[in-house]
């Protein structure tokens, strides 16, 4: 029982970690139609940002049991790329969208090399922090209660961002531009502030994301290049633009994989990639988007 | 190539206080031509690491033999390509030769683009020597016999050594064996390495369940989910990438690792990253070819550590050997051709002929080359200790064995000879 | 019959091609190889970019197909003849594009470029997964095989590919040329420029919008997979890396660098690509940084592309002179 | 005189919103037929269930004896039904000459031709050089229809189904957007070049009441998805009680 337990936290986990990646790709295509190809490197910036916060945090001498608000501090503060990048991509809004798909493209070309620079070659972690918050533990049942906190952080966000979309008056006036931007700008919308701000929203969900789940794993070059495969095995099973497909997407790929890994561990990746054919072939637009003849 | 008198006279002056500063070899002719090597290494993704202890490790030595007149009276000149996709690595391994005309390429640390290249070498007619990259799918067809190849030491021995000392260390201590191995050539034939030693030496055993986790996977949890399901006495692992301490803090987090037996035959490429907190002692360790804080290491190695420490606060693993070995037993051979020769500057083949059962002093110990220019090197594993001042675990008891123990014969095939081999355990 | 500048453009093109060899060094003449191989797939994929107006940002799963197609006629099954190796792999790719445009066709835009980088993705983990049939990391041998029957046995690889490999590759890429040429400007090329300017209408023409998508799509498999075979020969091996997604990436960064508006852009931008990133990365350990730099300056900048601002170059010139 | 579009109590319904309601119309040989009515009133929809581009809830659309309901646009260019839209569709980066010659292609059934160069091929080429003498765009056939002037658009948009040589062409308010003066003149244009298309029925959907009375043989007033009336100009005109409700200024019954 206790195995079949820690299977399921594990694929529950993973499902989080790759909900925090999704979200900020699925909102900024929901509302700009934009699919940032850089929401990998965006992830991997939390990352190594984060350690280098934290480990300057230490420095100072601020008490370890602060770090999960910390690595949030340290996600939210690289907020601050936002709204450059946006400008960048407003200048091709007018063209077609595969002029702003290659944009971010090129931003994944640059940051290759910016982590190698910054952080060097040598993968980064933060080691004393995973276990700070100690591991609930019965029986052959363990599981670090810093992992829980990881899934209670996408948990937050899912349930944050489906409230500020749903119900807020912003969150409103964001569906809409979403639905049909020129409607949305002929009632006053200022379409321009939006897209910056959505834009901002879904970096911080990627730098956050990275910097969240950094304790448990570690920072190194090739994250930014692998974590847009899964990102887009979510979102396209989730369907394109829809938040709740994300989370659902994010689940339907933590847990068979999880499985996967246990009963046929040959198949591991290809189960995803079964998944994701499956489901263009018989829900193409993904199960929650709409569906674009 | 004729020597203008005034060369001669200069190179002479050169000789002159080369003998000087204790420098033994004095050719009697020395092209004032610089000596351009060209290495070829991975600089970014996941193997930048290594990369970049190779680079180190030639420069290193370069700057050293530089100041002592260089190789044979020529300074040495590095030209340092990138080694990425096997097809971006043929083409800076051609600019190397065709355009750059360097006398010879060092480097290549993937199987992958080892096998790639390994054709055009022979076809390039270029000296080339590899630090890694070798596993035995596909090399005997790939690169049979080669003349101006020279690869490393099977990828395979660190297994080997890794099983005969589970065999010494563990026998009869263990029955279910669990193994998570990176999901490619290195991972795959390490782990059939470990079975089959153990069927050689009728261990009884029984696998409960194999791992093929992609090389760089950052979580895996689900890994250790199913590891801890299958509740094995022992775990075999080649991981090696930045992935290892992942599997270790996240195992660790599970309680995985207490009383389960761990046998991690490459760990020492990521040595410094396996913290005490969640790496346990009593875990065999594999340094392969470079056991940065040996304590019978030689002063060569020592002052190699100590430099690398101070220039960047890190310490080497076992690539910044393999670049060590190749250059010195280049340099090593270009002298012994350049004295048989009386002082002219030996052609090529003088140079791979030299070569062949040369055995130099590398920074892990003794390394040479066989007949079948597979080199020979000495291997570094043991059982891991918390008593040390670093915040990583180092070795406390180790083992050093020959690859001559380790290493099939020269035209062997690996999974018969590990059927009929006499290993000393 | 007036000799239209697209023709000189041509002309000259394969000209200097041709004159390459004599002139620049060895090494050069070997990096063109694989120019002509992206050159040749390009053709195809801006078929479906440039005149058809979807984007496929999994193009280099066709490479693929091309590459492991040689390495298993020519690896396993022996067989010698490289253009029996290219109509094969050619037909191959094309096969097995039918069923998967089938689905993808009936995207466009985001959808359509995300359909293909999953497909192509699946290639790729395909190929490390099965191993044991792929040779999964290590990929496959594409051994030597000889050019219209001719063994070349005096020539080792080396200045095999530099020599007679180099032109044999040119007259494919002239051939490529000159097939898709005609395929652009015939009756079936204007139909499938409706469909990109505007598919509502064009089904009001008469224009089979999906089953001309998905012909583009199958056409431009076929032409991926000739400039694959012709990687495949120059590595001597089929690998992962060939098929993954910033491959894809890289094909439509040519693209665009060259002007994808323009018929020869794609060339240009294979050429001009070749030769930036070989020279980049003799220049420094960051050419990754810079080469992004650069995408993103063409893109911002000059949409149009080195063949765009030619043009505009050219029509400036022509109306001084005028 | 024969039949060639029908529709048998033709219904649509769009969720709860019943958009047209058991409509039963004919269009004969040689016939311009006006098809009216307030915003809202189901024009929309009928156009797109008579070009096939929406399949009909209940009924059918006949085409030359020939069950055609929802069955594309494609099919129905092919057998001869063309349509130009209220919004002027055209395509931005093709010249003038390839926009017509687009719908040549179809007619002559050449489009699976890959190889064969269509600067070559005369039949194409003289055919597009009529429909665009039709319609005065003779001058402008090298032209890239996005430079086009407004009226030069609305035309191309025009000339481009008529060169499919349809048996019937939809024409979806052909002269909004240009100038009173200029509307007379442009539907002489249409009509004599569908004389000279061999075009042998027209449907006008229009608003413009003069135009409608000036050149339709037929109308049909909508009103809330139902057909209110199908009349001859002089009865439809002569019945104040329909003009207001097709004006929309009374609701119908």
């Amino acid at each position: 029982m206790a195995a079949f337990a820690n299977i399921l936290v594990g694929g529950v986990f993973h499902a989080a970690v790759l909900f925090l990646v999704a979200a900020g790709l699925q909102l900024v295509f929901g509302v700009q139609k934009i699919v940032n190809l850089a929401c990998g490197s965006f992830y991997a910036l939390g990352a190594y940002f984060g350690i280098t916060f934290i480990q300057y945090a230490t420095q100072l001498g601020i008490s370890p049991w602060l770090i999960l608000p910390g690595l949030i501090i340290s996600g939210i503060l690289l907020g601050f790329i936002g709204p450059p990048i946006e400008r960048m991509l407003r200048s091709v809004y007018g063209r077609d969208e595969s002029f702003q798909l290659l944009l971010t493209f090129a931003l994944v070309l640059m940051f290759q090399d910016v982590f190698k620079f910054v952080w060097g070659a040598n993968p980064r972690a933060l080691d004393s922090a995973y276990l700070i918050y100690g591991i609930i533990r019965t029986g052959d049942f363990s599981v670090p209660v810093y992992n829980l906190l990881v899934i209670a952080a996408a948990v937050v966000t899912a349930a944050g961002l489906g409230a500020f979309l749903q119900r807020t008056n912003y969150g409103r006036i964001l569906r809409a531009t979403a639905e049909n931007r020129d409607m949305a700008e002929a009632l006053g919308v200022d379409v321009r502030r939006i897209y910056s701000i959505v834009f901002t929203l879904g970096a911080v969900l990627g730098t956050t994301a990275g910097a969240l789940v950094v304790p448990t794993a570690a920072a190194s070059l090739d994250m930014a290049i692998e974590f847009v495969i899964e990102a887009f095995a979510v979102v396209v099973i989730g369907g394109l633009g829809s938040m709740r497909g994300a989370l659902v997407g994010a689940l339907i790929v933590g847990l068979i994989r999880a499985y996967s890994i246990v009963f046929f561990p040959e198949l591991e990746v290809l189960a995803i990639y079964m998944i994701v054919i499956a489901v263009l072939i018989f829900r193409p637009a993904g199960l929650f988007g709409r569906s674009l003849a | 190539m004729a020597i203008s008198r005034r060369t001669l006279l200069t190179s002479a002056a050169a000789v002159g206080a080369l003998s000087a500063s204790g420098q033994v070899f004095a050719p009697a002719i020395a092209q004032n031509k610089p000596l351009r090597i060209g290495i070829l290494a991975p600089r970014a993704g996941i193997a930048a690491a290594p990369g970049e202890n190779g680079i180190r490790a030639t420069q290193w030595a370069v700057e050293r033999y530089n100041a002592q007149g260089g190789i044979a009276g020529r300074k040495i000149e590095l030209v340092i390509e990138e080694e990425s996709s096997p097809k971006d690595t043929i083409e800076r391994f051609s600019k190397l030769v065709q355009q750059e005309k360097v006398d010879c390429v060092q480097g290549i640390i993937s199987t992958g683009v080892g096998l790639a290249l390994g054709p055009v070498v022979e076809e390039s007619r270029a000296l080339t020597i590899y630090w890694d990259g070798t596993t035995q799918d596909g090399v005997v067809e790939k690169i049979p016999n080669p003349r101006y190849l020279f690869r490393s030491t099977d990828n395979e021995c660190e297994a080997i050594m890794s099983s005969l000392l589970t065999i010494k260390y563990w026998k009869g201590k263990f029955v279910t064996v669990a193994g998570i191995n990176p999901d490619y050539s290195y991972g795959r034939n390490n782990m059939a390495a470990f079975i089959a030693v153990l069927k050689r030496f009728n261990i009884e055993h029984k696998v409960v369940t194999e791992q093929w986790p992609k090389v760089g996977t950052m979580d895996l949890t689900s890994h250790v989910a199913a590891l801890k399901a299958a509740k094995p006495d022992l775990i075999f692992s080649s991981l090696l990438f930045a992935d290892l301490p992942v599997f270790m803090k996240q195992a660790h987090a599970a309680g995985l690792t207490e009383g389960t037996k761990l046998v991690f035959p490459a760990a020492g490429w990521q040595h410094t990253l396996m913290k005490k907190e969640f790496t346990p002692e009593g875990m065999l360790f594999g340094h392969n070819t470079l056991y940065f804080a040996n304590p019978n290491a030689s002063s060569l190695a020592k002052e190699f550590v100590a430099w690398y420490e101070k220039t960047y606060k890190d310490y080497p693993e076992w690539e910044a050997d393999r670049a060590y070995f190749a250059i010195a037993s280049y340099k090593a051979a270009v002298e012994k051709a350049a004295k048989a020769k009386g002082g002219n500057w030996p052609s090529q083949d003088d140079i791979i002929d030299t070569m062949v059962g040369l055995s130099v002093e590398s920074l892990g110990g003794k390394g040479s080359w066989r007949k079948d220019h597979i080199a020979d090197q000495t291997f570094v594993q043991g059982l891991t200790t918390h008593k040390n001042n670093y915040d990583f675990v180092t070795l406390g008891t180790f083992e050093t064995m020959y690859s001559t123990e380790l290493q099939k014969p020269p035209g062997a095939d690996f999974w018969e000879w590990i059927k009929t081999a006499q290993f000393k355990v | 019959m007036k000799v239209s500048p697209a023709a000189i453009v041509a002309l000259c093109g394969t000209c200097a091609l041709a004159l390459l060899p004599a002139v620049v060094p060895p090494y050069y003449a070997g990096l063109m190889i694989p120019f002509f191989g992206y050159a040749i797939a390009l053709l195809g994929f801006n078929l479906l970019f440039g005149y058809t107006g979807q984007l496929s940002f999994g193009h280099a799963m066709f490479l693929g197909f091309g590459a492991y197609g040689a390495a298993v006629m020519s690896g396993v099954l022996g067989i010698k003849s490289f253009e029996l190796v290219l109509l094969t792999v050619m037909v191959a790719s094309a096969a097995i594009a039918l069923p998967m445009g089938l689905l993808c066709v009936r995207y466009v835009g985001i959808f359509f470029g995300m359909l293909t980088l999953a497909f192509g993705m699946l290639f790729h983990s395909f190929l490390f997964k099965f191993y044991s049939v792929t040779g999964g990391d290590s990929g496959m041998r594409v051994p030597r095989m000889n050019i219209l029957g001719l063994e070349f046995a005096q020539y080792n690889k080396i200045e095999f590919l530099a020599g007679p490999f180099y032109y044999y590759c040119l007259g494919i890429l002239v051939v490529a040329g000159f097939v898709m040429w005609r395929i652009v400007h015939s009756p079936f090329g204007l139909h499938l420029r409706t469909i990109r300017d505007n598919a509502r209408k064009a089904e009001y023409l008469g224009v089979h919008v999906h089953r001309f998508r998905l012909a583009a799509f199958v056409i431009s498999a076929a032409f991926g997979a000739a400039g694959g075979a012709i990687l495949g020969f120059r590595i001597g091996l089929a690998d992962p890396e060939l098929v993954y997604w910033t491959q894809s990436g890289q094909l439509v960064f040519m693209a665009v660098l060259g002007g994808f508006a323009n018929f020869f852009g794609p060339i240009i931008g294979a050429l001009t690509f070749t030769l930036l990133q070989d020279q980049l990365q003799s220049l420094t350990e960051y050419w990754r940084f810079v080469l992004g730099a650069i995408l993103a300056l063409i893109v911002i900048g000059f949409p149009e592309g080195i063949a765009g601002l030619a043009n505009d170059l050219w029509r400036r010139l022509a109306r001084r002179v005028a | 005189m024969t039949v060639l579009l029908e529709t048998r109590n033709l219904s649509k319904v769009f969720d709860a919103f019943r958009a047209l309601d058991r409509v039963n119309l004919a269009i004969h040989d040689g016939e311009l037929v006006s098809v009216v009515g307030p915003n809202g009133a189901g024009k929309t929809t009928l156009v797109n269930l008579l070009t096939g581009l929406l399949a009909p809830t209940d009924g059918q659309v006949l085409f030359m004896g020939k069950n055609i309901s929802g069955v594309g646009p494609v099919e129905l260019a092919e057998h001869g039904l063309a349509r130009a839209f209220q919004l002027i569709q055209i395509f931005p980066k093709l010249t003038v000459a390839e926009t017509i010659a687009a719908a040549v292609i179809s007619r002559q059934k050449k489009r699976w031709r890959l190889f064969s160069r269509l600067a070559a091929d005369d039949p194409i080429n003289k055919r597009v050089g009529e429909v665009a003498g039709i319609f005065g765009l003779r001058h402008r056939l090298d032209t890239v229809s996005a430079v086009l002037s407004q009226g030069e658009k609305k035309l191309l948009d025009v000339a481009s189904a008529f060169a499919l040589d349809p048996q019937v062409i939809l024409l979806d308010e052909p002269t909004s957007g240009v100038s009173t003066a200029d509307k007379h003149t442009i539907m002489k244009t249409l009509i004599a070049a569908a004389k000279l298309a061999g075009v042998k029925a027209i449907v006008l959907i229009e608003h413009d009441m003069d135009l409608v009375a000036a050149y339709s043989h037929r109308i049909i007033a909508l009103s809330e998805g139902q057909v209110l009336a199908d009349l001859p100009p002089d009865r439809f005109f002569s019945d104040p009680h329909l003009i207001e409700t097709v004006i929309g200024k009374r609701r119908g019954h």
